[in-house]
């Protein structure tokens, strides 16, 4: 009964987004034909999702299908199951929000396809997350691709989304082409693309070179460091709640990639575990790096997804050190981590993103220095947008905590251990200085953003009268900030969510897994409540002292100056100055200086830009070449005959004399 | 009783925590020829405040009420999983001191996001040097806490301290040196003593740590004290933990040699304060990347 | 015996008549020696015959005689009048230096028809090697030149030297083919024609290297 | 009953030639393609009844490609009458260089679309070399007055161009023919069955010798690599229809010949060299395609390159053979369809925007809803993404590279599609979004648009063919290309 359902939830999405499409081009019934399919279809899914993962069991549903090689074979296992949940809580939410933010569009946007393209992106990760079959999998990555290009290209007009378009459908296109390499390969001799067929390679070479595959096809979606360039183009063009979609969800296809087709390799090696953690380390570091000078706030927000992809890699990292240097806890640990920050991660980093979009709906801006002071304006938004900047630094009440404490405590087991050889304990320092260091500068970068956007005086006419959001807008963001603060809180329950997809990758007896993993995390939630305990009881004695106290409100202090404007405030720049100093090196920060002063400095214009290093050190170049190489051998089609006819005669000339022996 | 007994470690950081820096400013003063305040200063001064009213500025939202509450709860908590010398703390859990650095992290957070909130161009330059140094010293303190994890093989702070010096392997004793070091550049750092930061200074434009606090007063004022008193309190009792090489059997004796040996750190602190001007803002990454270097050797000495 | 010697003597004549080609620059020379060639080349599958003439054998000599000696030339002649160009001015490859090249295209085609080492058949010694030479020279002539006509006629020779070539095998060759190859090279010529009057009307030159506005 | 397909469009052609009126010429082009079209069906229905003779017999790969040709033709034939009907013996504007011309007339146009309906045909069921190869040369002189429709400079030159080229490379082929007789030392017919069953006794040096020259000459007609030169003007100047039977039919019986050869040469086991030589081709055709669209200005040279593309990918699947013969089969009907929607695309495109620089159309979505988004289907389709079947095709093709063993090949082949997705994504992208407020002010006159929806009518029928065989491909289908491949020498 439960494969019909998540079947039914697919066919639903699609064929109501398509005819969406056609139905209704105006705005309101379009919008709320979206939302209806997009909630009954996400409702379908849940149900039975939970279900597997309550039972742990696992269904499969298998159809003809005549395509060369394909066959219509989907199954959810627990692992697939947890997707599912994420995926479709987080699609129904960003609906939900869609509807207000649209709003705005209405005019001179046709509503109904960009609903119709929403439904399909939500089938279509469905489907990739359930496809058992070569064909059926990368036919799902595509379709999943191009509704989510479509969505990207929501305001075309601009040339700069063109611009994030055009990179992000190379992207995709990069990543399919590697995965079908991969399932080819992967398929060896036999006619049929399925996943329960495809045996593991024969010698460890052809292993190596299927998990160099895997890691540029996932990666390539996923966002890994070097294939990352598309990401912080693409997310900020899209609307708010798309680009919440694609960080908190898509991405994460990419990563349910990986987890899908390494145990199908064989046992790892020790180097996979090593590339992995390499990976995670780049991603990581210099993901939240350069997201510290960014000036859009989306364009951050989109790094910062890089960064939390960097986590989930070390995760993994040590999941494949575990199984490679057979310490099952270590595995467990990284590979339950990075499994838990996936869903967290989806949550708050969609919770941010659905926040930028309400800033942007109210302030028409996203340039972090324009805003200011929204605290004072929109209370409720600042509340939800403080809950997910708090979370996603790893702050311990919060969700982001939890996960990252599991890959802690992987890191330090692989470090205590003493049987551990040099090789893993060097993974295992790596692994914890890049976390520390990510943890630090993930802090700096949202104490930057949320002081400077929320507190303070607003530095912008705009940013003056913005206005609180519509309850349509900021109840989809509570609903995200309560499933934070419940997950930080009550860690253990939400591990027993996640354990049934690590037993289904790590076969890893169900008990000792309990008994191991669930310990770990009750004191946490027990050391948060004694944190709650206190805050309440000091505020009581404050209330207490301050009730017989005059309470008086004046100016801020500043050293006495006459008349202290908005202007005179730190900006986002100013307060990443010194962090950014430090990394010059890997950032290289330009500065633009313009002083027009005769006797005295009229007017000073002064600004910083950070470029993407990978996308100017090594795509642009790359291009370039590839261009002028190109243009300068067009000169081969002159237009004259002669000379082709003589491109003739060379060749039947050459392959007489050459060939024919 | 037993709870009880176990509480003790925590109320003795209660009362004590603000004589500390009565000893250190007492320590300075002999130092510098001087009689000094007196020892109890400190409790004078948050009686005096907690009595008072508060002025709160026009751009402060609820946040800037928050922090100095937030700030102290934390380091309440934090204060339960200390444990001091041989004597095992309230809680201990595999991964607690992973809780220590991240909820001291929580109060690193809000204070800088209250000094925002004022809006003031000094609040938002120590915010800024507040992230950049601390974003140092995380990392250097969970690498120290790292060796100790590698030589202990314990995975949770009263575990590690208890059987470091007891009967452990002999590298992690010479590790240990090492460590105090690097430990003692975090203390500084964090509790922003002198060589980082110049708790006595009046110009707000050196200031890191006092700048952010620069508009509270009051009851908040006397909350941020206390709290800083409380953490100073937390990272001695860490240090001298892993420092002090004597352990005797008995826990109530390495709890006595344990308080004496914090106010031992606070005196320490006192001479570095008045034998060391503060360094440069350039120099410090530099100081950080040596006690990285200090905690990295230590590492590599145990494994 | 005395086959192969009038056979020899008329793939000279083809021999010659290609150089010939290569030398002159004068339209209306060229369609004369194209005549040449052509009688030449009617000749030669009478003359490899066995004594016995079978009919078709000649039928075919026939039709080729009068398609590429009379027909093809005439329509030629009458494009030089409408078009009333007369001589081919500097063309890319000076005419001496063509000579020279055809020389060499010459050694060429004797190495490698040597490296095909062809059966006992003797005819195959001296007819591989000069239908190669009169393809190429075909191929020489269309690069060479510039005048749209001159490069029809480059075309003519190519045909010729690969119709040459089937002369050897004329005996085998079904009829119906060879009447099929001589209508296409027919129709193509006269489509030729067509263009050039087109291009000589649109342009009022046919100097196919100014026909060059189509490039990347 | 096999004649028929060839001799009624044949007699309807010359009938159209010498007919006057324009509505009748119209009829007979319409009634041409339907004769055609049953005529092919019911040959196919039952196939095997068929005699084989010495001239003429239908195979598979015969069969395959005469049924895209007649359904390219039908869909040619709907576009010719709205186009013909739209642009009847008006001045027209030229789009480029903007001085105005007048069309050849009209009758010449059908009458030789119908003859080259029916030289293709000839093409596809002709046994014989001989008459294969008068075939082909009958297809060239027979589209070469449908390049030259528009009587301006650039066409001619085109044509010029066209005619000089191809036939000195079928001459080559007539070289090749008689090298095949010579190998078999002069006994043997040119017939394909004799001479695959003798093929044992022939001399494998002429055999090596007459392959070259038919890879050479047809290849010329082909468009492969360094023969390609005449296809992007041709196809760029020909009015859009044209091109469309060019890119799509024409190749493809040229491609016939060169696989009547390789077959030859597999019966006499010299597999290797002719495998080879095509892989080689193959990829040469991809990486000079993949060069000359970076930066391609214009939109239907970009088709052009993309043609040639093609065929070195159809080339590359009959030389590794195997799986990748029938992945070739299956390629070439694909791209035949998503060719000929993309060319009837960028006439509608051109006739509206008035323009061949890529750059100067905006976007085509909001201008022209139904043919921006073909367009935009056809990109995505030609480039091989997987909802249609151009994605099947190549993923045939690559599993069966792998399976050979090649792996360097696979390499090159996935670098050349995904150099060249690039490429075009950068041209088509801007052109199918971009400016919406900016008014292009369009110089069609307004009632085209109620007409405009039928012009691409037939393109958004061949879409929809092409998605079909990209989700769904039957079996009989999948049986018949396999067939196909293997009497093209696949195996």
């Amino acid at each position: 009964m439960m494969t019909d359902t998540l079947l039914i939830s697919v066919a639903i999405l699609v064929l109501g987004g398509i005819c969406g499409a056609f139905l209704s081009s105006s705005g309101r019934q379009g919008a709320f034909w979206g939302m209806a399919v997009c909630l009954a279809g996400a409702l379908l899914s849940i149900i039975p999702a939970v279900n597997i993962l309550w039972t742990g069991r696992t269904i499969s549903y298998q159809l003809g299908w005549s395509i060369p090689f394909g066959s219509f074979t989907i199954a959810a296992d627990p692992l697939s199951a947890l997707f599912i949940i994420i995926i479709s809580s987080v699609c129904a939410i960003c609906a939900v929000y869609g509807v207000g933010y649209l709003k705005a569009y209405e005019g001179y946007k046709n509503m109904g396809v960009a609903w119709c393209f929403y439904n399909l992106l939500f089938a279509s990760m469905l489907l990739v997350v359930m496809a058992r079959n070569g064909v059926l999998f990368i036919m799902a990555w595509e379709g999943m691709s191009l509704s989510s290009f479509f969505l990207v290209m929501f305001e075309h007009e601009k040339p700069e989304v063109r611009q994030a378009g055009w990179t992000y459908m190379i992207a995709a296109h990069f990543g399919a082409a590697c995965l079908m390499a991969l399932f080819v390969l992967l398929a060896g001799s036999d006619i049929n693309l399925d996943f329960n067929r495809m045996s593991s390679p024969s010698s460890p070479f052809m292993a190596g070179v299927l998990f160099i595959l895997a890691i540029l096809g996932f990666g390539a979606k996923a966002g890994f460091m070097p294939l990352h360039v598309w990401l912080p183009e693409a997310h900020p063009a899209a609307p708010s709640h798309v680009s919440a979609v694609m960080s908190g969800v898509m991405i994460k296809t990419g990563i349910y990639g990986l987890l899908r087709i390494i145990p199908m390799l064989g046992p790892p090696e020790l180097w996979w575990g090593w590339t992995l953690l390499i990976i995670g380390t780049t991603s990581g570091i210099l993901g939240v790096l350069f997201a510290l000078p960014q000036h859009d706030l989306k364009r951050l927000l989109a790094y910062h997804s890089i960064e939390n992809i960097g986590i989930i890699c070390l995760g993994l990292g040590l999941w494949l050190i575990g199984t490679a240097t057979n310490y099952p806890l270590i595995a467990v640990l990284g590979l339950t981590g990075g499994l838990l920050h996936v869903c967290n991660h989806s949550i708050f980093k969609s919770l941010l993103f659905l926040g930028a979009g309400v800033i942007k709906h109210a302030t028409h801006t996203l340039d972090i220095d324009r805003l200011g002071g929204l605290q004072k304006s929109m209370p409720k938004t600042a509340l939800m947008f403080l809950i997910g900047a708090v979370s996603i630094c790893g702050i311990p009440p919060f969700n982001g905590f939890v996960s990252e404490f599991l890959i802690y405590l992987g890191g330090y087991t692989l470090v205590s251990n003493t049987a551990s050889s040099g090789h893993a304990i060097a993974a295992g320092v790596i692994a914890l200085i890049s976390l520390a260091l990510i943890g630090g500068l993930a802090a700096t970068c949202f104490t930057k953003v949320f002081g400077i956007i929320f507190l303070g005086a607003p530095r912008s006419e705009s940013a003056a009268q913005a206005a609180e959001a519509s309850p349509g807008m900021w109840f989809p963001m509570a609903i995200l900030a309560a499933f934070c603060i419940m997950i930080g809180i009550a860690a253990p329950l939400c591990i027993r969510m996640v354990l049934p997809a690590v037993r289904s990758l790590h076969h890893f007896p169900a008990a000792e897994l309990t008994a191991k993993v669930f310990p770990l995390l009750s004191p946490i939630s027990l050391v948060a409540g004694i944190l709650f305990c206190f805050i309440i009881a000091v505020t009581l004695v404050r209330r207490w002292l301050i009730s017989r106290q005059p309470v008086v409100t004046g100016p801020t202090w500043d050293c006495g100056y006459i008349a202290p404007n908005a202007r005179m405030q730190y900006t986002a720049s100013s307060f990443a100055q010194p962090v950014i100093d430090m990394f010059r090196y890997i950032l290289r920060p330009q500065r633009h200086f313009h002083m027009e002063a005769d006797d005295f400095p009229k007017q000073i214009r002064f600004s910083t830009h950070t470029f993407d290093l990978f996308r100017t050190c090594l795509f642009e170049p790359l291009f370039r070449l590839s261009d002028t190489a190109a243009v300068w051998l067009h000169r081969l089609q002159q237009g004259r005959n002669q000379l082709y006819i003589l491109y003739i005669a060379i060749t039947v000339m050459a392959l007489l004399v050459l060939t024919v022996r | 009783m037993n709870t009880l007994l176990h509480m003790l470690s925590w109320l003795f950081a209660i009362i004590l925590a603000p004589l500390l820096s009565g000893v250190i400013n007492r320590t300075k003063a002999l130092y510098g020829g001087r009689k000094g305040q007196p020892l109890f200063q400190a409790y004078y001064d948050l009686f005096k405040l907690l009595n008072k009213g508060a002025v709160y500025s026009q751009t402060t939202s609820w946040i800037f009420r928050a922090a100095p509450i937030i700030s102290l709860s934390v380091v309440l908590t934090a204060l339960l999983l200390i444990p001091i010398m041989g004597y095992r703390s309230v809680l201990s859990f595999r991964g607690d001191f992973i809780f220590l650095a991240y909820i001291l992290g929580l109060m690193r957070f809000v204070t800088v996001l209250a000094a925002l909130d004022t809006g003031s161009a000094f609040e938002g330059m120590g915010a800024s040097r507040e992230m950049q140094f601390s974003l140092l010293a995380e990392p250097i303190f969970l690498i120290c806490l790292a060796v100790l994890a590698a030589g202990t093989g314990q995975l949770d702070l009263s575990g590690m301290i208890q059987s470091l010096w007891s009967a452990s392997s002999p590298q992690t004793n010479a590790a240990t040196f090492l460590l105090t070091g690097a430990l003692i550049i975090v203390l500084l750092t964090e509790n922003a003593r002198i060589p980082v930061d110049d708790p006595a200074t009046h110009l707000e434009l050196t200031m890191i740590h006092e700048v952010m606090i620069l508009d509270h007063g009051g009851i908040d004022l006397a909350f941020i004290e206390y709290a800083s008193a409380l953490k100073l309190w937390l990272f001695s009792a860490l240090s001298i933990g892993i420092a002090l090489p004597l352990r005797t059997g008995n826990p109530y004796m390495d709890f006595i040699i344990g308080i004496g040996g914090i106010f031992l750190t606070a005196v320490i602190i006192g001479i570095i304060e008045s034998t060391m001007a503060r360094l440069r803002l350039l120099r410090l990454p530099q100081m950080m990347i040596a006690a990285a270097a200090l905690s990295l050797t230590a590492f590599i000495w145990v494994t | 015996m005395n086959h192969t010697l009038w056979a020899e003597i008329f793939v000279l004549g083809v021999v010659l008549t290609n150089f010939r080609l290569l030398a002159s620059s004068r339209l209306l020379v060229l369609i004369n020696t194209m005549q040449i060639q052509a009688i030449s080349l009617s000749a030669i599958p009478i003359a490899l015959a066995p004594s016995a003439l079978p009919f078709r054998l000649v039928l075919l000599a026939m039709i080729t005689l009068a398609v590429k000696g009379w027909i093809l030339p005439r329509l030629l002649k009458r494009a030089v009048q409408k078009t009333n160009i007369q001589r081919e001015i500097e063309p890319f490859v000076r005419y001496e230096f063509s000579i020279l090249l055809g020389i060499i295209l010459l050694g060429l085609c004797f190495y490698i028809s040597h490296r095909f080492k062809t059966d006992a058949n003797l005819t195959s010694h001296f007819l591989l090697p000069s239908a190669l030479f009169s393809l190429m020279t075909g191929l020489l002539i269309i690069v060479s030149r510039r005048k749209a006509l001159t490069q029809v006629i480059g075309y003519l020779t190519m045909e010729n030297g690969v119709y040459l070539f089937g002369a050897a095998l004329a005996i085998e060759e079904p009829l119906l083919v060879e009447m099929g190859v001589l209508l296409d090279v027919f129709v193509a010529v006269f489509i030729m024609g067509i263009t050039i009057y087109q291009i000589n009307s649109e342009f009022d030159h046919i100097d196919t290297d100014r026909l060059s506005e189509l490039k990347d | 009953m096999l004649l028929h397909i060839v001799l009624i469009p044949a007699a309807l052609g010359l009938i159209a030639l010498i007919v006057r009126k324009r509505p009748l010429g119209r009829l007979l082009l319409i009634a041409g393609s339907i004769a055609h079209g049953i005529s092919v069906f019911l040959l196919a229905l039952h196939r095997n009844g068929i005699p084989f003779n010495e001239w003429i017999g239908l195979d598979a790969t015969g069969l395959l490609f005469l049924s895209i040709a007649s359904i390219l033709f039908a869909a040619v034939s709907f576009y010719t009458i709205l186009y013909l009907s739209r642009e009847a013996d008006q001045i027209i504007q030229d789009a480029v260089e903007g001085f105005s011309f007048v069309n050849h007339p009209e009758s010449i146009f059908i009458g030789c679309l119908l003859l080259f309906l029916s030289a293709m045909s000839l093409v596809c069921i002709s046994r014989n070399f001989g008459l294969l190869w008068v075939a082909v040369e009958a297809t060239t002189l027979a589209s070469a007055p449908l390049i030259s429709f528009h009587k301006h400079h650039r066409s001619l030159e085109a044509t010029w161009k066209y005619l000089l080229i191809c036939s000195v490379g079928i001459a080559l082929a007539l070289l090749g023919n008689f090298f095949l007789s010579y190998a078999g030392s002069g006994q043997l017919h040119l017939n394909v069955e004799e001479l695959t069953s003798h093929a044992k006794l022939l001399n494998p040096l002429w055999l090596k010798a007459s392959f070259i020259m038919f890879l050479v000459g047809y290849g010329t007609k082909m468009g492969l690599a360094p023969m390609h030169n005449w296809l992007p003007d041709a196809h760029s100047e020909a009015p859009s229809m044209v091109s469309t039977l060019l890119s799509g039919a024409l190749l493809n019986c040229a491609f016939l010949g060169i696989l009547r050869g390789h077959g030859v040469l597999v019966a006499a086991g010299l597999r290797i060299f002719s495998g080879e030589l095509l892989i080689y081709f193959g990829l040469l055709s991809m990486a000079i395609a993949a060069v000359f669209i970076i930066h391609q200005p214009d939109y239907k040279r970009m088709l052009a390159y993309s043609s040639i593309e093609h065929m070195g990918i159809l080339s590359l699947g009959i030389g590794i053979g195997g799986l990748a013969g029938t992945g070739a089969m299956l390629h070439a009907t694909c791209h035949s369809l998503t060719k000929g929607m993309l060319f009837l695309c960028s006439g509608q495109l051109l006739y509206i925007f008035k323009t061949k620089n890529a750059a100067d159309v905006q976007h085509a979505f909001k201008t022209l809803p139904v043919t921006g988004f073909l367009w935009f289907a056809g990109f995505l389709a030609i480039t091989g993404s997987p909802p249609f079947g151009l994605f099947t095709s190549e993923l045939v093709i690559f599993k069966g590279i792998i399976e050979n063993g090649r792996w360097y090949i696979a390499g090159f082949y996935l670098l050349f599609l995904f150099i060249i997705f690039i490429a075009m994504a950068k041209i088509v992208i801007p052109m199918t979004f971009g400016q919406a407020d900016q008014t292009v002010e369009l110089k069609a006159k307004p009632n085209d648009f109620k007409e405009q929806i039928w012009f691409s009518g037939p393109a958004a029928a061949l879409c929809a063919g092409v998605l079909i065989l990209g989700l769904y491909i039957p079996s009989w289908l999948w049986h018949l290309m396999d067939q196909a491949a293997q009497c093209a020498g696949g195996h």
